[in-house]
């Protein structure tokens, strides 16, 4: 009998999150293939309440012997993961951790605090440790919550200065409006942090526009191939990227798989790191097929 | 012109005449059914189904508040961020009572839930019929406040039921009594309670008579401003029961809960056969519109045909040829 | 029945004396139309000729309007064809029987309430200039013909805005707007006073010497008696016969219309008035309709409001009956009472009938039941339960006591015929016993012999005691069954008539000419 | 009664009289522009006015077109997806083609937006008007399709545009002509067709009673299945210049392209003066509505008052504001 991995992560609905059903459904190809006696089924799901629908549909009509799962939020999730536990199914959790650590018998981590962090670490070192900034911030989830925390607890005690925080919903439209904004509002900008790639792009039409030119760093996160190429390329004002790798899921994947029929059980605690993508390293983090 | 007297009987055999117009969305229900098993046996499942149908409670229960105000002649936009705020409120509440009033604080947070619903309702209600504003564009407008609301009470995050609570709240959506899942059992009941009021108190009529309209109501004494207003307020008070089944299931409130449900909702509502304009409304029909909806959804996780990129079109396929399937079989 | 020089209703060609043979303008054979099971109108066939003016009458619910929708592309006939000018025509809409030559004027005012007046008139037949819509000649044209039927509104007025009866002469001004060969008007004068009648049918006789067929509809027999040509009489949707008008008297068509023989239109007055004043009105203003009116309605007493179109009666009532804006001091039985809604009206005793059963009175998709009840329903109600066995115990009450007449029991309202819509609404408005019953228009689309039947009913209500306000554009009406009747004119009232000074020429006087005041002597 | 030759030039003053009705979103506007300049004078400036004009120009175009859908009583949620659907087809075409055409690429994606959003207009208009299913749910159901189809088409990521076609195309949404904002210049041609074909034509006359009172149409020989499928290619022509328009702005079309843009822009249409039952349309109002909704947004952003967390509460007051105004105006 083929033994079934199921993969459920949030749908398709920005930059970053098609990177992530890219990059599983690519695993899934790749497994299904190679291995004859696996089937990895990827399902996506546009809320949480859907994606806890979805868990109890891929459970109720088969027996699963291992569960990838990109929880949409760590409270929602948690109990209608413990339940698949339960029923005796391998659980790998990736990128938000579930409340009640134990039911995760693997977790793969990016680091969303680390983000927010190494990007302001960042600027206060180009700025020389003070200078007015104005943020995006993302959809109000956790993700969006961990970098801004991660960002604000690190400039906290320097020269940098927030002039501003609004909500983009990690939308470039949305973002190219409230760049135009801030632009209008503040007559002198030295930096601009949009936590999100998707987001960045709207930012940098906007100053495009403007004309300014006090804007001296406009960074992003999440490691999007148009926004990597131009670390590549030495741009002035994005010089670095901050990598929140999608294919994170990927890994996650062949992990379980791996733990599944290979000999190696694989278990416990995995946290990507996000090192900074500088021009030297750049080329490691660029996938120009990926739709992110 | 004598013949009043003969034709009396006929009356009551009428009453209870098969309807093929009322049958629509039972058939559409059908048809999905069979479809369903043609794709994935396990699909008639008795867990499957049994979860299909505990999961479309909540939209069941919002759309039969919903069924009062279409069929009043209103529209409500806001009930999926009235949801996320009133769980918000409801979560807080709890864990603010859980040091001192233990468990209890479960049934405190519940009554809390209903009043906060009701006064959802009644600023909605009071908006539209007192403010004379377009109904689409008052709810747009507190659909905003509430999705805001909630986000200021998260400060964008998530507020996490206390965990002395989790347990105890639990069986509320995932036990069962005799057999059946309590979210069923309630939503059975608000749709019995609601199909009592409208179609056999004086209550329902006059909704009905101001959806139909307005001024033959006002001319036949019925206070039009009293009577949309309290479809607003049922409204109300069918969210709040929905966020009391929906708080254990995910034992958080976020400010994404809740999305997009009000057009789920009115989907619901108009699938069962009730019109958007006003003057009838189809509590049963609504009920069959909501599983609906929620069998659809099923069907494209168990099925592996589409492309997890186009559920979205099958699933608005689907729902166009149901509508279609309803008006053919009138 | 001693009716004088029958036409054969057969062979309808037969031409009434002194009127000139020819090819018909339009021939309707065996027409027959059914709603499901029921028939509404069967094996109709009859010759309409040019100029002449052809009167087709029959009781509420014979098949008038039925008829007159399938002559002209409202509805398909089940059964038998239309021809005209000997040729085969089959209209499956409205606007090929009007690019045919024939035009309907609407039993019900089909409107588009949101549009300008201008524009219903030309709808679907805009006037262009170089491609775009002429408006100031429309607008030109519009005024032109409103102002031949005497209508004042302005053309660019929304329809929402005006009143009905001046929504039922724009739909009038919308038949004639275009040349036809064919202008059918059901019951064109029920919502009409004295002056607008006259020179509608001025305007019909204008069309006759022009050589344009008319078919009319009417319930006011003396119109019908001063026009007609013919007269064809239905009866239960079959055709009676076709009789030369001029020899026919009202009381012919009368017992042509019911096929037996009729007792007086009016009661025999009851002196059940008395002067124990039930309800009385001080200092009534309606914002731009009414200023300072005042009277009293006695216990047992008909009291009667006359005036022409625009005197305000309507204005009146509702402003003080909660339904629009407005003020006033009233009391019942001695004690103040204070009225801001509808509902507080009738919980204190007051029942008011509207003048638009339609848009205002019933609910048109419902079912007889629910309409009947729907201002009554506590009275239906035990427990929380709205009685559907007593409501349909009320229904069967009504239909017999009103007699409301209906082919199917499942009908909604609104495929009642005019008339017994109107009665159903009446007796929706009794269903709650008021007091103070208010009727604004009793018979407005009502047949003669259910006229009759409704003055004795409301006869029997003062005569419980109650007391009854009648207001009315037929000031033969007033005069037959009221006390006293006052007289509105411009918002105001200009006098009062009773007993011997009761005349129609007195209320037409009061209702017209504001010298009628002084040469009163001060009635008010 | 002979009153007539008289009140007859009343009636030509009647038709140039002002009213309050119809001017309810201009002063709406007004009051938003002096809030606006008291909370921060900068919000007069030539740049923030113009950006935000031109901001608005994207739901003030499908905005016109949704005037002709609701006014012939029609509603159309499709909007905000079809324009990213037409912006992913029309960037598609054009990279395709750049190899061959060069920049000729342009208009050709341009003349393939239009039809494309013909095409996606007449399938909105024949499902409600040949399928007779409600335009809410009609309409919601190909909002999903097309949806769905734009991320199937970006696989859920970004199509950008050829970076050979970009500078040349980036003028259609930064450049100026007469140092006006072309996106505003467009809008304004778009609305003075859309003006000129509803006040000035036959058709625009036929809409307006198609959306008042159908059977009224019907009866006046007008058909109603055509007139209203007319008014969503309208619609959906309009959709596609604002697509072309929104291209160049970022350069790329992505699934969350024109996310929420249909609530944005009957709310336009509404706050314009439209009503939603239909019968009456308002093109400049529509206008005047679109600019309203953009420039309480920048007004949010320039005001310090408002946590990030409440802007979408203090925008639903505020719109609910203007509507009361509109109505106490009236
Ligand atoms: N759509 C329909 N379905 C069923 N019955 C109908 C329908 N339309 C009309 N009827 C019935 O046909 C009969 C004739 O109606 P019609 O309107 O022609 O009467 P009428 O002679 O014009 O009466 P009135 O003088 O009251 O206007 C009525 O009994 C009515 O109830
Ligand atoms: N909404 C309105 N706006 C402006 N004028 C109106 C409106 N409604 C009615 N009118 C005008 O007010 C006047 C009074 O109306 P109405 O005809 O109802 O009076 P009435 O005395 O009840 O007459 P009747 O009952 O005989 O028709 C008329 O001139 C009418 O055109
Ligand atoms: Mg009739
Ligand atoms: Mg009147």
């Amino acid at each position: 009998d083929k033994k079934v991995v199921a993969v459920s992560i949030p749908a398709a609905d920005h930059g970053w999150t098609a990177g992530v059903v890219y990059h599983a459904q690519a695993a899934a190809k790749e497994i299904n293939a190679a291995f004859p006696d696996v089937e990895v089924v990827v399902k996506t799901s546009p809320s949480a309440a859907d994606q806890v629908s979805a868990l109890e549909d891929l459970s109720a009509s088969r027996k699963l012997d291992a569960l990838v799962i990109l929880p949409y939020t760590s409270e929602e999730l948690t109990q209608p993961v413990k339940a698949i536990k339960d029923m005796g199914t391998f659980i790998t959790v990736v990128d938000r951790g579930l409340t009640d650590a134990s039911i995760q018998d693997l977790y793969l981590a990016g680091d969303n605090i680390a983000v927010g962090a190494n990007t302001a670490k960042f600027m206060i070192d180009k700025l020389g440790g003070k200078g007015d900034v104005v943020v995006l911030r993302g959809i109000p989830t956790v993700i969006d919550d961990e970098r801004i925390k991660g960002f604000q607890d690190t400039i906290k005690g320097t020269g940098i200065k927030v002039l501003d925080i609004q909500y983009a919903h990690w939308n470039s439209d949305e973002a190219f409006k409230l760049m135009q904004d801030y632009l209008a509002k503040y007559p002198h900008i030295d930096a601009v942090w949009a936590n999100d790639d998707d987001m960045l792009l709207g930012v940098l039409e906007a100053v495009k526009q403007s004309g300014r030119t006090d804007i001296k760093l406009a960074l992003g996160g999440n490691g999007m191939k148009d926004i990597v190429k131009k670390v590549i390329d030495g741009d002035a004002v994005t010089p670095v990227e901050t990598p929140y790798p999608p294919s994170m899921i990927k890994t996650a994947v062949y992990m379980t798989v791996a733990n599944l029929i290979g000999q190696a059980p694989v278990r416990g605690h995995v946290k990507l790191d996000a090192p900074l993508i500088t021009q030297a390293n750049a080329k490691e983090y660029y996938f120009p097929d990926s739709p992110f | 012109m004598t013949a009043l007297t003969q034709s009396a009987p006929t009356r009551s055999e009428r009453q209870y005449q098969f309807s093929w117009a009322d049958a629509g969305p039972f058939l559409a229900l059908a048809a999905l059914l069979a479809l369903g098993f043609l794709v994935n046996p396990d699909f008639l499942s008795v867990t499957n189904l049994s979860n299909v149908i505990t999961r479309s409670a909540y939209v069941a229960i919002i759309a039969v508040g919903a069924t009062f105000v279409i069929s009043s002649g209103g529209l409500d936009l806001s009930v999926g961020s009235m949801v996320a705020f009133i769980a918000g409120i409801t979560i807080m509440f709890m864990n603010m009572m859980a040091p001192s009033l233990g468990l209890w604080a479960i049934p405190a947070g519940m009554a809390i839930a209903v009043v906060t619903g009701l006064l959802c309702g009644l600023a909605n209600g009071v908006i539209v019929t007192v403010g004379k504003i377009e109904p689409f564009i008052a709810t747009l407008g507190t659909m905003g406040i509430f999705r805001a609301l909630i986000t200021y009470m998260t400060n964008g995050g998530t507020i996490p039921i206390d965990k002395s609570l989790r347990e105890a709240y639990r069986p509320v959506y995932f036990g069962t009594l005799g057999g059946i899942p309590i979210p069923i059992l309630i939503s059975a009941i608000v749709a019995v309670l609601g199909a009592f009021v409208l179609y056999k108190t004086k209550y329902g009529r006059r909704c009905a008579a101001v959806g139909a309209n307005e001024d033959v109501a006002r001319y036949s004494g019925i206070s039009v401003i009293k009577t949309r207003t309290i479809a607003y307020v049922i409204q109300g008070a069918c969210v709040a029961i929905a966020a009391i089944c929906y708080v254990p299931r995910l034992g958080a409130a976020t400010p994404t809960t809740g999305q997009l449900w009000e057009l789920q909702v009115i989907t619901a509502v108009v699938i069962g056969g009730t019109a958007l304009r006003g003057g009838k409304g189809r509590i049963w029909g609504t009920i069959a519109g909501a599983v609906i909806l929620e069998l659809i959804a099923n069907l494209m996780v168990l099925s592996d045909f589409v492309s997890e990129y186009l559920v979205a079109a099958v699933q608005g396929v689907i729902i166009i040829i149901a509508m279609l399937v309803q008006r053919f079989s009138k | 029945m001693s009716i004088a020089a029958r036409i054969d209703g057969d062979s309808a060609i037969a031409p009434a004396a002194g009127l000139p043979v020819g090819p018909a303008v339009l021939r309707a054979e065996g027409l027959s139309k059914q709603y499901g099971a029921v028939t509404v109108l069967s094996d109709v066939t009859l010759d309409i000729q040019p100029g002449e003016i052809h009167a087709i009458i029959g009781e509420n619910g014979a098949g008038k309007s039925t008829f007159m929708r399938l002559l002209s592309g409202y509805i398909e006939p089940t059964e038998g064809t239309l021809s005209m000018a000997g040729h085969r025509v089959r209209f499956s809409r409205p606007d090929q029987a009007q690019a045919a030559g024939i035009a309907l004027v609407h039993q019900e005012i089909l409107l588009a309430d949101a549009l300008s007046v201008t524009d219903n008139l030309f709808l679907g037949r805009e006037l262009t200039k170089g491609g775009l819509v002429d408006d100031a000649r429309m607008r030109r044209l519009a005024a032109a013909k409103l102002a031949e039927l005497g209508c004042e509104v302005s053309a660019t007025s929304l329809v929402r805005d005006i009143s009905l009866a001046d929504r039922q002469l724009v739909q009038i001004a919308r038949a004639l707007l275009d040349e036809h060969r064919v202008v059918i008007f059901d019951e064109p004068t029920a919502v009409l006073t004295g002056g607008e009648v006259e020179r509608l049918l001025t305007i019909i006789f204008e069309l006759k010497a022009r050589g344009i067929a008319v078919l009319y509809i009417s319930h006011r027999l003396d119109e019908v008696q001063r026009l007609a040509d013919k007269v064809s009489v239905l009866r239960d949707g079959k055709l009676v016969g076709t009789y030369p008008g001029h020899t026919l008297t009202q009381i012919d068509m009368a017992r042509l219309m019911v096929g037996r023989e009729l007792n007086a239109l009016y009661p025999q007055k009851q002196a059940t008035r008395t002067n124990e004043p039930m309800l009385s009105v001080r200092n009534a203003v309606v914002p731009g309709f009414v200023e300072d009116v005042s009277f009293t309605v006695h216990k047992g007493e008909i009291l009667g409001f006359a005036g022409m179109i625009g005197a305000g009666r309507t204005e009146l009532f509702e402003g003080m009956l909660g339904l629009r804006p407005g003020t006033a001091t009233v009391e019942l039985n001695g004690a103040p009472v204070r009225i801001r809604s509808q509902r507080e009206a009738m919980d204190a005793g007051i029942g008011y009938l509207t003048e638009d059963r339609k848009g205002k009175g019933l609910l048109l998709q419902e079912r007889l039941g629910p309409n009947l009840t729907l201002s009554a329903l506590a009275s239906f109600q035990r427990g929380l339960i709205v009685r559907r066995d007593r409501e349909a115990k009320a229904l069967a009450q009504a239909i017999s006591s009103y007699d409301i007449r209906l082919k199917s029991l499942g009908a909604r309202a609104g495929q009642l015929s005019g008339g017994n819509q109107q009665k159903l609404l009446l007796a929706k408005v009794l269903l709650s016993d008021p007091s103070v019953v208010i009727i604004d228009e009793p018979t407005r689309g009502i047949d003669i012999a259910n006229k009759a039947q409704i003055y004795g009913f409301i006869q029997d209500l003062v005569r419980q005691g109650k007391a009854c306000i009648v207001i009315s554009s037929e000031m033969q009406e007033l005069v037959g069954i009221c006390d006293r009747v006052i007289v509105m004119r411009e918002g105001r009232i200009s006098g009062e008539v009773s007993d011997e000074t009761m005349t129609e020429s007195n209320i037409a006087l009061l209702a017209t000419s504001s010298r009628a005041h002084v040469a009163q002597g001060g009635t008010k």
